[in-house]
């Protein structure tokens, strides 16, 4: 029976949320519950298909599993639709399944044009399940950017514009930068991808398959000089998705921008799709160039750690902070990227991982305290454990996974990419462990501010978070836990996706 | 036997003025006049070069003259068709200089 | 070749009837009474289904001459053929409505309609450059009056004159090139020129003034800079259905005849070609810089149109410049993305349509609030735009993807880094649409997010949040006709973006007909 | 012996359990977290036991080469990550391992006593406090990590229990998070530690590097074999340094464990008296072959241990605060077994360890039973409170006999261990350490004094008039405790025929009985005995005035008053510098890399549009003209290539 499931689980990991996207929108338009439930519906069998796919990737055979081919343009672009899935791709499709699952349901507080919001929602999804799942550059680019394009109306139709006194951040602004830099990250991609696509052509074999591609330029098909100037298109285009600095203002502004359930998407999966493609494409396909280009990609990297974590010591909003601290964590993702190395590489997609479900966690909680106090800045806020003690508890623990605290997922991803970058690039390993130090200054702050001491009365309307938002938090926090605790079942998928990738050297 | 060439600047300077008219002149009316005149080169150019095909003996030699013929005929419908709107132009704003026709720009 | 001007004479049968029916359209005008004209929109739309079905049924094996060679019946002909009068199908749709309240003399509007129709027939069928210019002209008359149709709006006026000057112009220009040729060549036939200038010695001063002034008559119609000033003026001025006839069907056709032209007389030609690549490569890129470029100046939504076609234009040109070196891909690539950018803007212009025919407004600042108006309309306009900006799952990304990609082919990838770069820019004012549709409201002042938040429930100095406005008053939803184009267009938009493989089978019969001879 | 993994197992289950069941738990799950650690007692025993009766043909157990005690060795897989390469340390595999030797043994002996007692005396202290259940669950998660700690066979275990005990002292010393005080210091204390944490990461992952391998046995393998260049191991030895002079305050990262007492007393006795804070001179201790291997890093050890204790001990004599002069007095003892072993003296530090965790943990006790007696949450200022030894008779004897431990008083165990110490620095060292070592004996004794007279003898003080001995359990542990101050000194010394010494057990390299030299030995004597008597002049008998003193002494005491000003240089470089460059750098994000990187393409791009529309200037003859020009143009380029 699973072997026929095999054939098509892929697939329907990327038809099922485009199709109830498409279903929803014949959904009544002013029935938001209905639209809701809907939702979760879909969602929920995302996320189970997205686990029975996690659990059916045989990591000791390891390599590209449940491989499926689908002609679309033959001759003479040869385009297919050429599905499979490895060992990187594995968890982050799990991750997928789950943030979105929890996104759908942390979006109850949606009520205007909802089915529109669950629309864009879902389309968004599935773009991400399929970059995660493809082996073809033009369908990557293509779900890469289905997975950008709903950005905007969700942030600008449903985000919220703040006025931060000195400066004023409208849901405009924010919803235009974010398309408009993720689109120019993806302008220099798709030069890439055509670039290589030439190369193919020249050699005799036109493609945009990604395994062919990889053994071209493994028989030595590409140029020394094209790879070195198509990686930094994808390190670049890609990076800039993964907030890479000085590219990553995008982000912070996006999320203050944004609905919550959206922030948890956009930081969750979505600044993984630049990790990831820079894994997926830019070291399988331009090995050459990645050696070469490695050094500074790190030293950026090791600059978003700092910069991220420093940036976000002096901000009050809460979101800029978790929007900071996300620029700071996708730092140690490309630092581990970047070290080319089988630990440091694996802790990157490990940090992947645990990243998306800390922060989404995060913004779920604050999300959760906004809709309640219609207040972010943690210089007003005071006292919140009084009134909304579980939402504490939970955005405590998610930050104290952010501050790399044992037990908690954050810390052996960290730990994996220091021990990489310990190998490879030692000073700049060590700037990154003092930056996880900041981090735990800029947390505890928070905490201290905002969330203990005694709270001001005009807190008293607050309420604890909604049995819904309980449910999305703990099952966040036990993951969180169970990874930190266990991580072999994730390691052991990670591990041979590392392998492979790292082959190609 | 004159050569072709002169023909041929004959049709270009034709041209040419014609053009110089376009830009220069301000009246729609007159503007229409000169891009006649610069068909009227086009139709130099093609009679002087099919009977010089024909001198040196080509044989589908009297296209030229066709095609004239086609020009003509074609430039007077666009002439009647020009001066039908800029017609109907002076009815709507009483004017047919070019220097008030620009309510749409930029 | 001179022999038998009547052999196969049947095989115009398309035309013929194209021609008959114009005049029929015509002369049932005079007789019908003024409320019950809309059977001349219905008798055409019929019409040019039946035509099509004629067309196809008669589909010749291989390639006809008729003529002596003026005019060749093909796969590439029929396919144009049909696509145009699809075209006309989707016009007749969009304007039926508009023409019933705000056009008088709408029979006539529909017969030249057909005629412009049947210009473009013959254009996408003619081998030589007399009757290519006699087809081009027919369609170009037929779109100076449609311009200029709004009898009493100065506005209408002036986009005709402005369009039938630099029209006239233009071909003015583009005969003198002609007559160069003929004098440099002694023949106008497609096939013979490339046969004549096979032979190096036909380089010559008088044949290189000819082939430009060719390529600058064709860029008039194309609306490539240099050559484009009239466009926005036009589109402007002209009706909405008008304006959508030109961004659409004009630019088709001159494309048609570019593709023949290049294909059969050009290209063959090496020499001459390896000059002209570089001249059309520069073309393509001002075209698509500037088209984008100053769109994000506009705030007229037509306006907004025409410059966004220009820069169109300047992607499909990038294509004819790379025809050279593949030509097979080159031609799907431009082809293809002439049928995705016809049927997209097809949908935009519908709703821009659908909105006009409701409130008589065509500022982009206009739309603001539509999604709550006319949330279908404000879909099928946006999804049309995202198409155009180049975004998955709809057809633009798809038909940008493959041109892109056989430009780099064609090795010139710089080109089609300016292409992809433009197609940034333009995603720009695209989403500027977007806003006002889907974020602004009706009622907004200001874009000052916090000039509204002073008065808003949690109101403490630091932080504001926004909340949603009262909904917009209630709109009249669009015409059944108009709401059913677009739902068809979508339908078809998707269609192409996830499975475009057909048309692509299609296109490939298409272009096989004018592979070059060289 | 293997179950000894039990021991933390136990605490580790507590902890969930009472978090997610304390509404509905006997006791708000107190019972249950004092049942664990009860239970960890109880295996520890049995473990020792086992452990006494294990002999090295034990498969899981052998007479290390290097420490030379038997250690004995279970573990089970973890995680693996990366791939095996050529390169050993391109894959790293991780064990949850315990090691047991005899180290281990009398540190969870410590741990493990202590924790119950300090639990079982919770009870009443904590009573009718409104998170009475949570402050047992993070007693229990605590007492878990820190038995982790003592029990961990590889640095990575080490490293994450070292976090996690630091987590819960954080929750711990915040457990009053309401009032500011609790909140800042227990942020203090985390971030603090935070940035030790950082040098002994980063020691532990180059010990990694070179080794290969977590695992301590390895690493000093490793060492011993003389595979790692002295540099490597200096880095290493000073980078572990760092973190464990984090945990155990030492200078300069002291300052957060005397604001630690905003914590409740009974935190204060468990976790930075008895166990937490000497965590730091556990790692040392236990990482010793490294320490050993590089003489640099021994003296920077007894450096720093020196200063510390000194310091440290100058503060407390004239801290007013109770908590506060235990906290520096502990703060100045750590630096003593930091000098110990800075000097070699390994027995005497561990020694002095358990020694003092029994008197210290004590002596907190007793000032938490005064608390409760005056009713005084938070501190207790010892010129408000005096003569209370009537009202509370067990508590000032027990105070009294910690005091007198701690003070170096001969035949309790205070006396014997700081004995040993002094004299391995005698003998180590050169002799200003000795010096040194001497005044801070002497100090030590003094403030101890001061603090027991004025507290509990004199006349009485305001708040003490309706003082009251605390209950039963309280006293009850105080009085187990005050038998431990006085007895465990006696182990370590040859007990003929029973038992051969505390250096006989527990030692490095090679087992040591107990020396003895007279001339330490009775300089300590008449020093501690002077001491007690000063004090007693000055604060009971009221001999000569302490205000006279202090007028003498004002320039010196303002600086000593305020501790050195360490902490004002700690804020000013947090408020001018730190906080400083984050704003300046969140303003250059917004306005440079923000405005101008980001916004400003995008703008020019805009404003070139808008400057290019004029280009249509709506005059048909424009268009003409530009028709025109571009066929020139076209002329021109191609003159330019028939050129």
């Amino acid at each position: 029976m699973w072997d026929n499931f095999d054939q098509v689980s892929l697939l329907l990991l990327v038809l099922v949320p485009l199709a109830g996207a498409v279903l929803a929108m014949f959904l009544p338009k002013d029935r938001p519950r209905d639209a809701w439930q809907f939702a979760i519906f879909v969602a929920a069998i995302c996320f189970v298909l997205s686990v029975i796919v996690f659990l059916r990737y045989d990591y000791a055979a390891g390599g590209v599993q449940l491989a499926r081919e689908y002609d679309w343009i033959g001759h003479p672009l040869n385009i297919t639709l050429d599905l499979g899935l490895n060992g990187i791709g594995a968890p982050l499709v799990l991750l997928n399944g789950i943030v979105l699952l929890g996104a759908v349901l942390i979006s109850q507080t949606i009520t205007r044009r909802s089915r529109d919001f669950f629309v864009l929602l879902l389309a968004l999804g599935s773009g991400v399940f399929g970059v995660f799942i493809v082996r073809d550059l033009f369908f990557l680019f293509f779900f890469y950017e289905l997975a950008v394009l709903p950005m905007y109306l969700l942030i600008g139709v449903w985000g919220s514009s703040t006025d931060f006194g000195t400066f004023l951040r409208t849901k405009e602004y924010g919803a235009m930068k974010l398309m408009l830099v993720l689109v120019a990250g993806s302008v220099l991609i798709w030069i890439g991808i055509l670039a290589l696509y030439v190369a193919s052509s020249e050699s005799g074999a036109p493609t945009f398959n990604i395994d062919d591609l990889a053994q071209l330029q493994q028989a030595g098909e590409f140029s020394r000089t094209l790879e070195l100037w198509v990686f930094p298109l994808f390190a670049v285009g890609f990076g800039i998705l993964a907030g890479l600095w000085p590219f990553h203002t995008w982000s912070p502004d996006g999320h203050v921008a944004a609905p919550t359930g959206v922030s948890m998407l956009h930081a969750g999966v979505l600044m993984k799709l630049g990790a990831f493609g820079i894994i997926q494409v830019g070291m399988i396909l331009t090995p050459t160039g990645a050696e070469v280009w490695m050094p500074v990609l790190i030293g950026l990297g090791t600059v978003n750690v700092i910069y991220g974590a420093i940036s976000a010591l002096s901000q009050n909003d809460l979101k800029y902070v978790i929007g900071y601290s996300s620029v700071s964590h996708m730092g140690y993702v490309l630092m581990g990227i970047a070290t080319l190395h089988p630990v440091g590489l694996a802790g990157a997609v490990l940090q992947m991982f645990s990243h998306g479900i800390m922060t989404a966690l995060m913004f779920a909680m604050v999300g959760a305290i906004y809709e309640r106090s219609h207040i972010r800045d943690s210089l007003i806020l005071n006292g919140l454990i009084k009134r909304m003690g579980v939402t504490t508890f939970f955005f405590a623990i998610a930050g104290l996974a952010s501050l790399g605290l044992p037990g908690l997922s954050g810390f052996i991803a960290e730990f994996m990419v220091f021990t990489g970058a310990f190998r490879t690039y030692l000073p700049l390993a060590v700037l990154g462990v003092i930056g996880a130090a900041i981090t735990a200054v800029y947390i505890l702050r928070l905490l201290a501010r905002s969330f203990f001491g005694e709270a001001d009365p005009q807190w008293d309307h607050l309420t604890d978070a909604s049995p819904v938002e309980k449910g999305v938090g703990a099952a966040f926090v036990i993951i969180l836990i169970a990874v930190g605790v266990w991580p072999a079942p994730l390691l052991n998928v990670i591990n041979t996706g590392v392998e492979s990738a790292l082959a190609v050297f | 036997m004159v050569p072709l060439l002169y023909f041929q600047l004959l049709g270009a300077a034709l041209f040419g003025i014609g053009l110089y008219g376009v830009l220069a002149r301000r009246s729609a009316v007159l503007i229409v006049l000169s891009i006649e005149l610069m068909l009227n080169a086009v139709n130099i150019n093609l009679i002087a070069a099919a009977s010089y095909l024909n001198g040196i003996g080509r044989f589908d030699a009297f296209d030229g003259q066709i095609i004239a013929i086609f020009v003509i005929t074609v430039a007077a419908a666009e002439v009647g068709l020009a001066f039908a709107i800029i017609l109907r132009m002076y009815r709507n704003r009483g004017t047919v200089n070019v220097d008030e026709i620009n309510i749409l720009k930029w | 070749m001179e022999t038998g001007l009547t052999t196969n004479l049947h095989l115009l049968t398309p035309e013929f009837a194209l021609t008959a029916l114009a005049f029929l359209v015509f002369t049932v005008d005079l007789f019908l009474p003024e409320r019950s004209k809309e059977w001349l929109a219905g008798l055409s739309v019929v019409s040019l289904v039946a035509v099509m079905v004629v067309a196809l049924v008669m589909r010749p094996a291989g390639s006809v001459e008729l003529y002596g060679g003026l005019i060749v019946v093909d796969d590439f002909g029929l396919f144009f053929k049909i696509f145009f009068l699809g075209i006309g199908v989707g016009i007749i749709a969009l304007s039926w409505e508009y023409a019933r309240d705000r056009l008088q003399h709408r029979g006539e509007f529909y017969g030249l309609l057909l005629f412009s129709i049947l210009g473009m027939n013959l254009l996408a069928m003619s081998r030589e450059l007399l009757t290519a210019y006699i087809s081009l002209e027919l369609l170009s008359f037929s779109l100076y009056v449609m311009v200029a149709y709004g009898l009493r709006e100065a506005r209408s006026n002036e986009a005709g004159i402005k369009y039938i000057i630099i029209g006239a112009l233009s071909s003015a220009i583009m005969l003198y090139g002609l007559s160069n040729i003929y004098a440099a060549l002694g023949t106008t036939y497609f096939v013979g020129i490339s046969e004549e200038l096979a032979s190096p010695a036909a380089a010559s001063p008088v044949l290189w003034i000819g082939v430009a002034l060719l390529v600058v008559g064709l860029g008039f119609k194309l609306s490539a800079v240099p050559f484009h000033m009239w466009a926005p003026d036009a589109y402007e001025g002209a009706p909405l259905p008008v304006t959508a006839y030109l961004a659409i069907g004009s630019k088709a056709a001159a494309f048609a005849l570019t593709l023949r032209l290049f294909a059969e007389a050009i290209i063959p030609a090496v020499n001459l070609w390896g000059e002209w690549q570089l001249v059309i490569a520069v073309l393509a890129a001002i075209t698509m810089l500037l088209g984008n470029l100053v769109a994000l100046a506009q705030r007229n939504l037509k306006r907004l149109m025409a410059y966004s076609s220009i820069g169109h234009v300047g992607y499909a040109l990038a294509g004819v410049a790379v025809l050279g070196s593949d030509f097979a891909l080159a031609a799907k690539g431009v082809i293809f993305y002439l049928v995705v950018y016809a049927v997209t803007n097809l949908v935009v212009f519908a709703g821009i349509t659908a909105y006009y025919n409701r409130e008589g407004k065509d500022d982009i600042a206009d739309l603001a609030g539509l999604a709550d108006r006319q949330p279908f309309t404000a879909a099928a306009i946006a999804i049309g735009l995202f198409s155009l900006a180049g975004l998955p799952i709809f057809a633009g990304f798809t038909a940008k993807f493959y041109l892109f990609a056989a430009v780099a082919d064609g090795g010139m990838l710089w080109l089609a880094g300016v292409a992809i770069f433009t197609s940034l820019v333009s995603l720009y004012y695209y989403l500027q649409v977007m806003r006002q549709m889907y974020i602004e409201s009706p009622a907004h002042d200001t874009h000052n997010a916090a000039a509204h938040q002073a008065h808003d429930e949690h109101d403490d100095i630091h932080q504001h949040a926004v909340h949603d406005e009262p909904p917009a008053p209630p709109m009249p939803r669009p015409s059944w006709l108009l709401a059913g184009t677009m739902g068809v267009g979508l339908l078809v938009v998707t269609w192409l973006g996830v499975y475009p493989r057909p048309l692509l089978g299609l296109i490939e019969m298409a272009s096989k007909a004018i592979v070059p001879l060289g | 012996m293997p179950l000894a993994f039990l021991i933390p197992v136990f605490s580790f289950v507590a902890c969930p359990l009472i978090i997610l069941f304390q509404r509905w738990l006997p006791g708000r799950g107190a019972p249950l977290a004092i049942l664990a650690i009860g239970g960890g007692f109880v295996v520890w025993a049995l473990a020792t036991i086992g452990f006494l009766g294990a002999s090295p043909d034990n498969p899981a157990c052998d007479v290390s080469a290097i420490t030379g005690a038997l250690t004995c060795h279970f573990s089970t897989d973890w995680f693996t990550a990366g791939v095996p390469g050529n390169e050993i340390t391109d894959v790293i595999h991780l064990d949850w391992g315990i090691l047991i030797d005899p180290l281990t043994i009398v540190l969870l002996g410590l741990i493990t006593f202590v924790a119950l007692g300090v639990q079982l005396y919770s009870l009443e202290y904590m009573k009718g406090d409104p998170r009475f259940g949570w402050y047992y669950a993070w007693q229990a998660l605590f007492v878990a990590a820190m038995l982790t700690l003592a029990l961990a066979d590889n640095f990575l275990l080490l490293y994450i229990a070292w976090e996690l005990v630091g987590l819960c002292s954080y929750l711990l010393i915040g457990f009053w998070f309401e009032q500011p005080g609790p909140r800042e210091a227990a942020k203090k204390a985390f971030v603090v530690t935070r940035i030790g944490d950082v040098g002994l990461l980063v020691g532990i992952l180059l010990l990694w590097l070179n080794v290969g391998s977590f695992s301590m046995t390895d690493a000093f393998a490793a060492v011993a074999a003389g595979e790692l260049s002295n540099g490597v191991i200096t880095a290493v030895a000073i980078l572990l340094l760092l973190g464990a002079m984090g945990k155990s305050a030492q200078f300069p990262f002291h300052v957060w464990l005397p604001d630690a007492m905003e914590g409740p007393t009974p935190v204060s006795a468990l976790i930075h008296a008895a166990t937490m804070v000497i965590a730091g001179v556990y790692l040392v201790a236990r990482a010793y072959p490294i320490f050993a291997a590089s003489p640099e890093a021994l003296l920077i050890i007894a450096i720093i241990g020196i200063i510390t204790a000194l310091g440290a001990a100058t503060i407390a004599l004239v801290s007013t605060d109770l908590k506060r002069i235990l906290a520096y007095s502990t703060v100045s003892h750590l630096g003593l077994m930091m000098l110990s072993l800075g000097a070699g003296g390994w027995i005497a530090a561990v020694f002095h360890l358990m020694a003092h965790g029994f008197a210290k943990a004590l002596l907190f006790l007793g000032a938490g039973s005064v608390m409760h007696g005056v009713g005084a949450h938070g501190d207790v200022d010892i010129r408000r409170v005096g003569g209370l030894r009537r009202a509370m008779p067990l508590t000032a004897t027990a105070f009294s006999i910690g005091a007198l431990s701690l003070g170096g008083i001969p035949i309790l165990s205070g006396f014997w261990s700081k004995d040993e110490i002094l004299l391995s620095v005698s003998h180590h060292l050169p002799a200003i350490f000795i010096v040194l070592a001497f005044l801070t004996a002497f100090l030590s004794a003094l403030y101890m004094a001061r603090a027991m007279f004025v507290v509990f003898f004199g006349s009485e003080g305001e708040d003490s008039h309706h003082a009251h001995e605390s209950p039963i359990l309280m006293t009850g542990v105080l009085a187990v405790l005050a038998v431990l101050a006085v007895g465990f000194g006696w182990i370590a010394f040859n007990w003929p025929g029973a038992f051969g010494g505390f250096g006989s057990f527990v030692f490095y390299d090679h087992a040591e009985g107990f020396h003895f030299n007279p001339l330490i030995a009775g300089l300590s004597v008449l020093l501690a005995v002077a001491a007690f008597a000063l004090a007693w002049l000055v604060y009971v008998r009221r001999g000569w005035s302490h205000e006279s003193l202090r007028a003498r002494f004002a320039p010196v005491l303002r600086v000593v008053e305020n501790r050195y000003y360490v902490d004002e240089t700690y804020q000013w470089v947090i408020d001018r510098v730190v906080l400083t460059v984050s704003a300046a750098l969140a303003f250059f994000d917004r306005a440079v890399v923000n405005d101008v990187g980001i916004n400003g393409p995008g703008d020019v791009v805009r404003r070139v549009g808008v400057a290019l529309r004029l280009h249509v200037t709506g005059h048909v003859y424009s268009y003409a003209l530009v028709v025109a020009l571009g066929v020139i143009a076209l002329a021109i380029f191609w003159w330019l290539r028939s050129a």
